[in-house]
């Protein structure tokens, strides 16, 4: 057995959600990690979008920002950011929208604007929205990749930057966020009432780990799972992304 | 026909106090030397417009030039916040700064209406989230065909637009390849423009995935090798991620910041 | 993923009766070839969709196979006009032919909404002519931020989009340059798409201006070397301007028709 | 003196209208050649852009349609159709927009779409609007080139295609048609009432030609003036532009 990381666990777990052949918009940081070590393992066709405009980017090494001059050099296509909003993600032709978050509710609802007090005197000026807000609605489905811990996964977010699973009747194209995967296990979306509840921990993590990590009383799921461990495979594969990430540790 | 002139003379006569100013630059390409010119010039009042505000924008913010911010991410892209961007914000210093927060998608498309000669742009966005409620440049819009319920955004048009680029040739041409963001878009939507560029050449050789835009479209053109630093100019450097990771602690206090202020 | 087949299969799974189908190509690159096999295949009650339906379509009006026209400007270039469309408008031969007519503009806007995943685009179009009187699908929109009215057209999303390129690869991503049109555009607002090829390579080197279709938006790859003629395939094959003028008098005659039309 | 046709002689005429360094929008036939001519003598730097995405077109021989391949290999820039129209035409930032016409009335309204009986069973079915509506509507200023007779100068055009002189209320950001070159003369339309008045006459053509030639009563200016001939430099390139014309003849 490998001993590895609760965040490599979660990374692993998360590459492990892209099927081979799909077509992700991958935002920067954890998702980016998971998406590009899936293309390395399992899912060799993964098609990544970056909101930067390139169209099948295939770094050779982790990028560092959404802009990453690896991602043009390898890319099918670079388009402008208007077109990459417009032509690609808009009419919902990708697969998967895989995003981070700040602070994430029992609804999969994401901030990423202001934590605390109110919206013109926050307690934190988060960066904003981005992509997500288009990314979210758009996508045919949505991961999200997020540590767990009660200040991020809280009641209600402080801000709805990016509508989670309860979304019914706004028009979207997309189905929204259909599991969470964090460093203690995964979360999806209760089909009737769109709750996030736990339906697997990762080896070693206990259910009221992730209580206790979960400011809201959080569902578990009956038939709980047990994420199977990373690979030494998956394992070496990750570590070596993450040495090649652009001089900047993680 | 854009007009080749030094950096200093190209701000000096395009951004006035009070303008609405876009320096894009989608990570690739930013134009940190022109910001740092208007540093430097010590203009005041003015709208800052950017998809990404960025390190840039945290030192013109930082250093007093802003009144306004609009924008949809604000953020050092890889490493964390921007300290004087949330110091002005919390704490009105160096001044207080307004902000007209948006989403790429709604950015990007203000840009489009405002190079389209249009006054609003349509998309699917924003529904069901709170930016709705604190921005007043959001709207619904009802397609005349179908009753659908969509998005409307206005066009921005900003008095100067400001891009990097790697060539111009000495006509003032513009070329500019590698990730090409939003800086047609930005150019076409301004009042007046101002290119820098890595290189003044005789000739633009067509490349692959270049965006060129002619002359005629461009007010000014300075040539300023490395104006892009510490982003990078794809073909001509590598971004400096270690500055990134620097201005962290420069940007967090006030007095190291206004030591590099000085130094600038 | 875009799979390689013949043309004739393509055709056949692609193009159903009663199908809205546009075959763009902005005088480079017009896809004649499925263009004849639609012909050849004797599909019926088509809705046309072209910018430019010129002979190629002129073809496809004069053998029966649509009920109605969606275009902006249809003649044969540099000769005149197409005598099978304007049979087809004026006698009803060898079917009645609806026309919904619109410019260049409100075309290319439309497609931009269909390849937009949005139900309508609006422009500064239209305004004063009689179109408006005439085409139900140009309707006045106002600017919810200024109040000022403009035009709304309404998305075009094809049931089947055909374009030629120069090249694809295995893998069925396609890469065209030169004059792209609105190809791009095409492709992506319609629900199945065919891209003819001049040449099938291992890799696609990319070049200067051009315009690349991942496989993933494209339903059919088929070889077809040849298949704009005689339009043209910049850096494959010159534009055959003595056929637009042998077309003519061909177009201009039922009979003559007739034969051309069994030889095809 | 050189012999010249009257078709040289309103060519040259057109060309002479366009400033060296104007950004000019062309379409194809008479106004192509005026343009292209004028590239040649005295506007080296007049920018022509095509409807087909060709910007900054530098062609070496008079190509035969708005898609000619020349005009790919030659501009400075190609860009799509929706962007040509969108970006580049729609935002008022070309100088002259160059039309030709089938028919055009009083006040330089064009017709392109059909002639006589109306829209649904017209007479002459014409090839319809292409991008005039939004040259006419958008370039700061319009130049008409077409040759005058009885048939094509009418009272009233039997279908608007393209908005004329008399634009009031219609919030357009173009000035519209300041001049309409013919084989004959010159036509402006009057600052007052938008009717076109003939303000110059071609060497050798009378009034009264011009008249006849104009289906409607035919205003003239009190001070009429001659356009001078073509020079023989001037003839000399037409006449070598005339003949590169992609193998087929005007």
């Amino acid at each position: 057995m490998n001993a590895y990381s609760a965040d490599e666990m979660m990374s692993v777990a998360a590459s492990r959600t892209l099927r081979d052949g799909a077509v992700c918009f991958v935002g920067i940081g954890l998702p980016s990690t998971a998406a590009n070590l899936a293309r390395r393992t399992h899912a060799p066709n993964l098609v990544l979008i970056y909101e930067s405009g390139t169209i099948g980017a295939k770094p050779g090494h982790l990028p560092l920002s959404i802009g990453d001059g690896v991602l043009a050099e390898t890319a099918d296509s670079v388009v402008s950011v208007p077109e990459i909003f417009n032509y690609w993600l808009q009419p919902g032709r990708i697969d998967v929208g895989f995003l981070g978050a700040a602070q994430l509710d029992r609804f999969a609802n994401i901030n990423t604007t202001v934590i605390g007090g109110d919206y013109r005197d926050p307690k934190v000026r988060l960066p904003g929205a981005g992509g997500a807000p288009e990314i979210a609605a758009s996508c045919k489905e949505v991961t999200v990749v997020v540590r767990q811990s009660p200040r991020a996964f809280v009641e209600r977010v402080d801000f709805v930057t990016s509508v989670g699973a309860k979304r019914d009747g706004l028009g979207f194209r997309g189905a929204g966020p259909r599991r969470v995967i964090t460093d203690l296990g995964v979360l999806s979306p209760d089909p009737d009432t769109a709750e996030l509840t736990l339906t697997a921990l990762h080896p070693g993590v206990t259910v009221e780990q992730a209580r206790d990590a979960t400011g809201w009383d959080l569902a578990v799921a009956a038939d709980l799972e047990t994420t199977p461990p990373p690979t030494a495979e998956e394992l070496k594969i990750l570590r070596h992304l993450e040495a090649t990430k652009g001089g900047v540790s993680a | 026909m854009a007009e080749l002139v030094s950096l200093h003379d190209a701000v000096a006569e395009l951004v006035r106090d009070g303008d609405t100013v876009a320096l894009e630059g989608f990570t690739h390409l930013i134009p940190f030397a022109a910001g740092h010119e208007i540093i430097r010039q010590k203009r005041r009042d003015l709208t800052l417009v950017r998809m990404t505000p960025d390190l840039v924008y945290d030192q013109l913010i930082g250093a007093g030039c802003a009144r306004k911010l609009i924008f949809s991410w604000g953020g050092n892209p890889g490493v964390g916040s921007l300290h004087r961007f949330r110091d002005a914000v919390k704490d009105s210093w160096p001044v207080p700064l307004e902000l007209e927060e948006h989403s790429h998608a709604g950015m990007a498309n203000r840009y489009v209406a405002g190079a389209s000669g249009l006054p609003f742009a349509v998309l699917r966005g924003y529904v069901g989230t709170d930016l709705v409620h604190q921005t007043e440049t959001i709207k619904p819009i009802t397609c005349p065909f179908t009753g659908e319920v969509l998005t409307a955004v206005p066009a921005l048009n900003p008095d100067v637009a400001i891009v990097h680029a790697q060539q111009a040739d000495r006509a003032g041409n513009v070329q500019l390849w590698g990730i090409v963001g939003v800086q047609k878009e930005a150019v076409l939507s301004a009042r007046r423009s101002l290119v820098t560029v890595e290189e003044v050449v005789d000739r633009l050789e067509p490349r692959p995935g270049a965006v060129v835009l002619p002359s005629w479209v461009i007010t000014r053109v300075a040539h300023v090798p490395g104006g892009a630093h510490p982003s990078y100019a794809h073909g001509y450097s590598v971004r400096d991620n270690e500055f990134y990771q620097k201005w962290d602690p420069i940007g967090r206090d006030r007095e190291a910041f206004t030591r590099w202020l000085e130094d600038l």
